[in-house]
């Protein structure tokens, strides 16, 4: 097996990496490039612990090759922020105890923020089912609901 | 003396009695003398058990304190999740 | 100081929601987590695995993969000598299998190679010659006397003569006459239940990295429920001092008990104790379902007899569990927790645990209740129905209270059960009509709480800010509740105040964070820890004003003069006192060490709308709510957190997670597509309602709250099932196949 | 594992023709990044066709829509012409797996992964839609039923690959549903499922009606008797009756971990009913 050159852009900085064929974007994410953030729950693309967007669209990192990367445009959990500002879904979390033991939670703000992105107004029953591919276990998933709810009430009248 | 109430399958090791009176003031004194009084039990003892003195639960408490008028209650020792 | 008057004591800041000490880098992704760690040179770690449910290993044969380029070491169980304490050799044989493998799954050798492509061919290269053994893996089936023997000699001296060899607990608990009682029943119902295993399917696969340097000195990062647990076994398992091995927490992604034991550890210690270098080992998920902790597999009989007007005259119970292929005694918990929500003048339980080739139990919250307790209840429920009575008036008719003996024997203090279920019936919940289609169950549930070994040092820092130093892992909130502790004892803001998780070498040793004592326990030392420091700081002050110690009095963050005979001395904040704390004596910190109990046990009721597709047997859940005694709330929204998220854990057991194994013993659902737990868009809100009664042995009050929420749902989801259906079921998961099938079934 | 991204068909149709070893067809990746990761298969080369010419689009044509190969399921879900043409079709596409998966999983990934739980796959031969197959050879049309022989099996000999799926025009009061069993609300592979296309006359009687099923047998079933059921009637109970007992008939599925032969036979007639229903009422029916 021979290695691999890509170039890509992460959190809107270009990076350059090399990995196996066989990689997938979220090893060399975590193991290539330290963006420890999206976590590997399960590796089949059933939890949705790893997600990020790919020029825009949201999946799950563990279920795309790293190669497949070349000249795309990656956004992690790590990009949320802006420096030391909190996002108003990252607040939102932490004002509504929407984390019991934050592994999960990665996924969802990647997902949550692909979704207000889209939808600044969601029901309640559009949030559950655009979040149904991020498993949470600790929450029962109430919480992460009104906190999701909050920050899109939040960017609405912003 | 004071009276240790154990649980059900113990009472093979006690000649079937749910209760027996020790001579005993700790925790401590309690599983020695029914180790010594009933070495079948000796076992279990050895594995762990809790006890509950008076509703509260010990799990292990050597030097806690028994009066002659508390409930003694001989339980499985105790792991959660 | 009203010290310990729970009850008067006006808080100040404990019952507020405050922000957690970890949330920025748990929402920005810079958190820890097991697998998050790195080394120089770390290699990769790897596990080969059984494919048979019960086989004698012949011989494995390693040459080929350690001849693979990258591969620097092979381990197996020859590595492993077999340690004397039963329980730690049972750990040992599970970490990495001997002479037979027991399970789908058990580990029987391990690599550690330079790349992740090395190490999964080194895995391919090793050859294992097994004879494959007849295997059992349901637990009425291996409870027969000539059930396949998963291991030989295992019982212990409570099973009585005569039962199969794969009987290795009994357990009896109870009081009263039952044949009198059953004997004052107008109606009598027994009934067969059996629960399917399940996984706490925690979100992150365990995940360690371990270093071994020549001389001895072992480092061990991983995630876990208790890293002096972890220390303990892996000194234990391999022979080595606890002094030369420290193990670090990482922050933990869910537990649930699962990782109260160790799967992985020792292996990596091992690897790196051979290589010579750093080995991280990941487990996959599908390693996770195979290799570690389920719950029991349950089968189990309830009788109970009641009067017409409700009475519960007396209560029988036979229960047996598998935790798969290794002995344990969960059933001892299950056994006396059976009919802890009753005042009963007649109850036994019996309990068994019987061996199967599954993958070695770990705890479950609240380990071994949720089942009896599901069994219980759904005959309690079937008796309401014949007897055309109310659930929750026959459940407060019934209810254990203070003064009431228990189950299990002790006698309760107060505790807080006819609370909840009063709660529950004036709740708009309850008294809402169901419209055409939907049903309502009700059901109990009961917790004992533990305390246990705790550990904390408080530092008083010279700028007046307070550093508190615990040694439990934080699973869901738990430093903010530690900081809200030690904030409202000092009499400082909140975030003053800041609370780390030490590694094993930085502080005493702590029980693992199970029983849902973090809060109480830790919370408990906390408190006396922060007493500790203000009774140094008095103490300096007495110096300073030249007063005896005992005429100063610490009130709101300051050292006051004690009354007026004290003398005349304008109050000293924590700040002025710590500021020139070298000149005075030096550094200041408040210490306590205690092996805690009274922890008050828990109880909960909860309530659940739902419709079913009576077509395809699906189950809808509409509305729930959760009513539970948290004794005090420290911080509400991780208590309510603790509540929905047992909540949503028991209805996932209840509707359609299970461990499901094929003919040949196999494990046919190892990943989170087929092993189902509930996602988003099935759940309604979880609404939540606390209770607090304060438990008298916390000086706030606090009794655990993380368990017994995971108890009620089973037989709430149960219970409404069967009335929305008309149908008494029996089995967990109520999958909709099992569902539709019951409907056919009575439709004839 | 070599991975490469050729840029015409035919260098593609050269890659695959000219590997010794296994080769995989990567576009989605939503089902070949599961089986590498358990080993299932190890292939010696990775293809994918995302640079292929054409494949990342949805293109009108002759009254009809044909949907690139690598045409994502979301972008899909976001094209409301074809969901106005084939609200069935999309719907099922859109049922496949999370929002994640969505984002990259495909029509005709569903398809040549050849599972006969497939979500898509009842939905597209309820359609009659046409997958054009690109090889060596010259391209060519096969209906979408065709393709799938067995669990995990293809007609696609070695070097062919599928670049399009083809929806084709309705006449007036036509439209399609898609409808599948699974235990939870998301996340799940269909226990059964069940896909009915009708056109409805002027007097909204069922003029002509494909119903599919998926999870009942080795392949999706195109179920004539069930479509012959509905013929003619307007839905009326006895007609529901006959397609859910023709359904039922016609499926021969396993127990498994999923469901059971019982389960199976029973819900797949139920959903074969509540499908119709709504492409009755999505036709313009009045029951």
């Amino acid at each position: 097996m021979s290695a691999i050159t890509v170039s890509t852009t992460v959190n809107g900085d270009a990076v350059d990496f090399i990995c196996q064929p066989d990689e997938s974007l979220l090893d060399a994410l975590r193991g290539r490039l330290g963006l420890t953030g999206a976590k590997e729950g399960c590796g089949t693309g059933d939890c949705g612990a790893c997600s990020v967007t790919v020029n825009g669209r949201l999946v799950c990192s563990c279920l795309m090759l790293a190669a497949e990367a070349e000249g795309a445009e990656i956004g992690t959990v790590e990009g949320i922020a802006k420096g030391n500002a909190l996002h108003p879904l990252q607040q939102s979390f932490l004002d509504h105890a929407g984390l019991q033991c934050g592994v999960c939670t990665p996924g969802i703000l990647v997902a949550a923020k692909a979704l207000l992105d889209r939808n600044p107004d969601p029901t309640d029953e559009e949030v559950r089912y655009w979040l149904a591919g991020n498993l949470c276990r600790c929450t029962g998933y109430d919480k992460i609901i009104r906190a999701v709810q909050s920050a899109a009430a939040q960017m609405r009248s912003a | 003396m004071v009276k240790v109430l154990l649980w059900g399958s113990l009472r093979t090791h006690t000649d079937g009695q749910a209760e027996v009176e020790v001579e005993a003031r700790t925790f401590k004194e309690v599983l020695d003398r029914l180790a010594e009084a009933y070495p079948g039990l000796r076992p279990q003892i050895e594995r762990g058990v809790s006890m509950a003195i008076d509703g509260r639960i010990y799990r292990e408490a050597w030097f806690t304190e028994i009066k002659p008028d508390s409930e003694v209650v001989v339980m499985p020792y105790m792991t959660g999740g | 100081m009203a010290l310990d008057s729970h009850g008067k004591r006006e808080f100040k800041q404990i019952g507020t929601r405050v922000a957690r000490p970890d949330g920025i880098d748990k929402v920005t992704g810079r958190a820890l987590y097991g697998a998050d760690m790195s080394a120089p040179g770390m290699l990769v770690g790897r596990i080969l695995r059984s494919p048979h449910a019960h086989a004698r290993i012949l011989r494995i044969d390693t040459s080929e993969a350690e001849a693979i380029p990258g591969v620097k070491a092979v381990v197996t169980g020859a590595d492993f000598s077999i340690p004397d304490d039963a329980a730690l050799a049972d750990i040992s044989v599970n970490v990495m299998a001997r002479t037979k493998a027991l399970y789908d799954g058990h580990a029987v050798a391990a690599v550690a190679a330079t790349s992740a492509q090395a190490a999964k061919a080194a895995l391919k290269a090793i050859k294992v010659e097994y004879e494959v053994l007849p295997h059992v893996t349901d637990v009425d089936a291996a409870m027969a006397p000539d059930a396949p023997v998963v291991q030989k000699g295992r019982s212990l001296e409570s099973v009585p003569a005569g039962m199969g060899a794969n009987v290795t607990h009994h357990c009896e608990f109870g009081h009263g006459d039952l044949e009198a009682g059953f004997a004052r029943a107008d109606k009598i119902v027994e009934r067969s239940f059996k629960t399917a295993a399940t996984h706490q399917g925690y979100i992150e696969p365990h995940a360690c990295l371990a270093t071994m340097n020549g001389d001895g000195r072992a480092d061990l990062w991983c995630c876990t429920q208790g890293q002096y647990m972890v220390r303990t076994v892996c000194a234990g398992v391999l022979g080595i001092e606890a002094s030369q091995l420290r193990v670090t927490a990482s922050e933990i992604g869910g537990g649930f008990g699962g990782k109260t034991t160790v799967f992985i550890e020792p292996v990596a210690l091992m690897l790196a104790k051979k290589s010579g270098k750093p080995v991280k080992i990941v487990m996959t998920r599908d390693e996770v379902f195979k290799a570690t902790g389920p719950t029991v597999s349950t089968s189990i009989d309830v009788k109970i007899g009641m009067t017409k007007a409700g009475r519960i005259t007396a209560g029988a119970a036979t229960l047996r569990y598998s935790g798969g292929a290794f002995p344990n005694t969960t059933v001892d918990m299950g056994a006396q927790a059976a009919f802890a929500a009753y005042d009963l003048d007649a109850v036994r339980t019996v309990g068994w645990n019987i061996l199967t080739n599954r993958p070695k139990e770990s705890a479950y919250r609240a380990p071994g209740a949720p089942q009896a307790i599901y069994a219980v209840e759904s005959v309690v429920d079937e008796l309401c129905l014949a007897l055309n009575l109310d659930p929750l008036d026959v459940r407060i008719l019934n209810a254990a209270r203070k003064g009431t003996k228990s189950s299990y024997g002790p006698t309760f203090d107060d505790i807080g059960l006819l609370a909840t279920l009063e709660a529950a019936k004036a709740h708009p919940h309850y008294n809402t009509p169901l419209k055409p289609g939907q049903s309502r169950g009700v059901s109990c549930g009961f917790w004992f709480n533990f305390g246990g070994n705790t550990c904390v040092s408080l530092n008083i820092n010279t700028d007046g800010t307070v550093g508190v130093t615990e040694g439990n892992p934080d699973i869901g909130g738990s430093r903010a509740s530690i900081s809200l502790m030690a904030a409202e004892e000092l009499g400082v803001p909140y975030d003053k105040v800041r609370t780390i998780i030490a590694d094993t070498a930085s502080l005493g040793y702590n029980d693992v964070t199970d029983g849902s004592r973090v809060t109480f326990a830790v919370g408990l030392a906390t408190i006396k820890a922060a007493r500790d420091a203000i009774k140094k700081m008095c103490g300096r002050v007495a110096k300073i004003w030249g007063i005896d110690e005992d005429a100063v009095e610490w009130r709101d963050g300051a050292a006051h003069p004690a009354g007026p005979n004290a003398g005349k001395f304008p109050p000293m904040t924590l700040e002025e006192i710590a500021a020139i704390s070298f000149e005075t004596g030096g550094p200041i910190a408040g210490h306590y060490e205690v092996n805690a109990d009274g922890a008050g046990v828990s109880f909960g009721v909860h309530l659940c709308d739902l419709e079913v597709d009576k077509e395809t047997g699906q189950t809808t859940i509409l509305r729930y709510t959760v009513f539970q005694d948290a004794g005090k709330a420290v911080h509400p929204d991780y208590v309510e957190g603790q509540m929905q998220g047992g909540a949503v854990q028991g209805i996932g057991w209840a509707l359609n997670e299970e461990y499901i194994y094929g003919a040949d013993g196999r494990l046919l659902n190892a990943g989170f597509l087929d092993y189902r737990i509930p996602v988003a868009s099935d759940l309604p809100k979880i609404d939540t309602q606390i209770l607090e009664i304060p438990n008298p042995g916390h000086p706030y009050g606090v009794r655990g709250v993380g368990e017994t929420g995971i108890v009620p749902p089973l037989a709430a989801v149960s219970n409404a099932v069967s009335r929305a259906i008309d149908v008494r079921m029996h089995e967990l998961p109520m999958s909709p196949p099992r569902v539709l099938k019951a409907i056919k079934a009575a439709r004839g | 594992m070599r991975y490469e991204k050729p840029q015409t068909v035919a260098e593609a149709a050269r890659l695959l023709t000219g590997e010794k070893g296994l080769s995989r067809i990567l576009a989605g990746g939503t089902d070949v990044l599961v089986q590498l990761k358990a080993g299932l298969v190890e292939p010696d080369l990775v293809v994918d066709i995302k640079a292929l010419p054409g494949v990342r689009s949805i293109v009108a044509e002759a009254g009809g829509f044909r949907i690139g190969a690598a045409v994502s399921n979301a972008q899909l879900g976001e094209d409301k012409a074809v969901r106005a043409l084939w609200p069935g079709v999309v719907e099922a596409a859109n049922l496949i797996g999370s929002t994640q998966v969505q984002g990259r999983a495909t029509m005709v990934g569903n398809l040549c992964n050849a599972s006969p739980a497939a979500d898509a796959v009842p939905a597209l031969v309820a359609a009659g839609a046409v997958a054009r197959v690109a090889g060596p050879g010259a391209a060519r049309d096969v209906p979408v039923e065709k393709i799938p022989t067995g669990p995990g099996k293809t007609k696609l000999k070695r070097g062919e690959f599928i670049t399009s799926i083809f929806l084709p025009a309705r006449p007036p009061r036509s439209a399609d549903a898609y409808l599948r069993f699974i235990p939870r609300t998301e996340m799940d592979i269909a226990v059964a499922s069940a896909a009915v296309s009708l056109t409805l006359d002027e007097d909204g009687r069922i003029a002509a009606a494909r119903v599919a099923l998926g999870a009942v047998a080795p392949t999706v079933l195109l179920v004539e008797a069930a479509a012959k059921a509905i013929l003619g009637s307007r839905l009326e109970d006895p007609a529901l009756e006959a397609l859910a007992a023709a359904c039922s008939a016609a499926a021969s599925p396993i127990d498994d971990k999923r469901g059971t032969v019982e389960f199976r036979k029973d819900v797949v007639g139920v959903l074969a009913k509540r499908a119709a229903r709504i492409a009755y009422t999505r036709a313009g029916g009045q029951s």
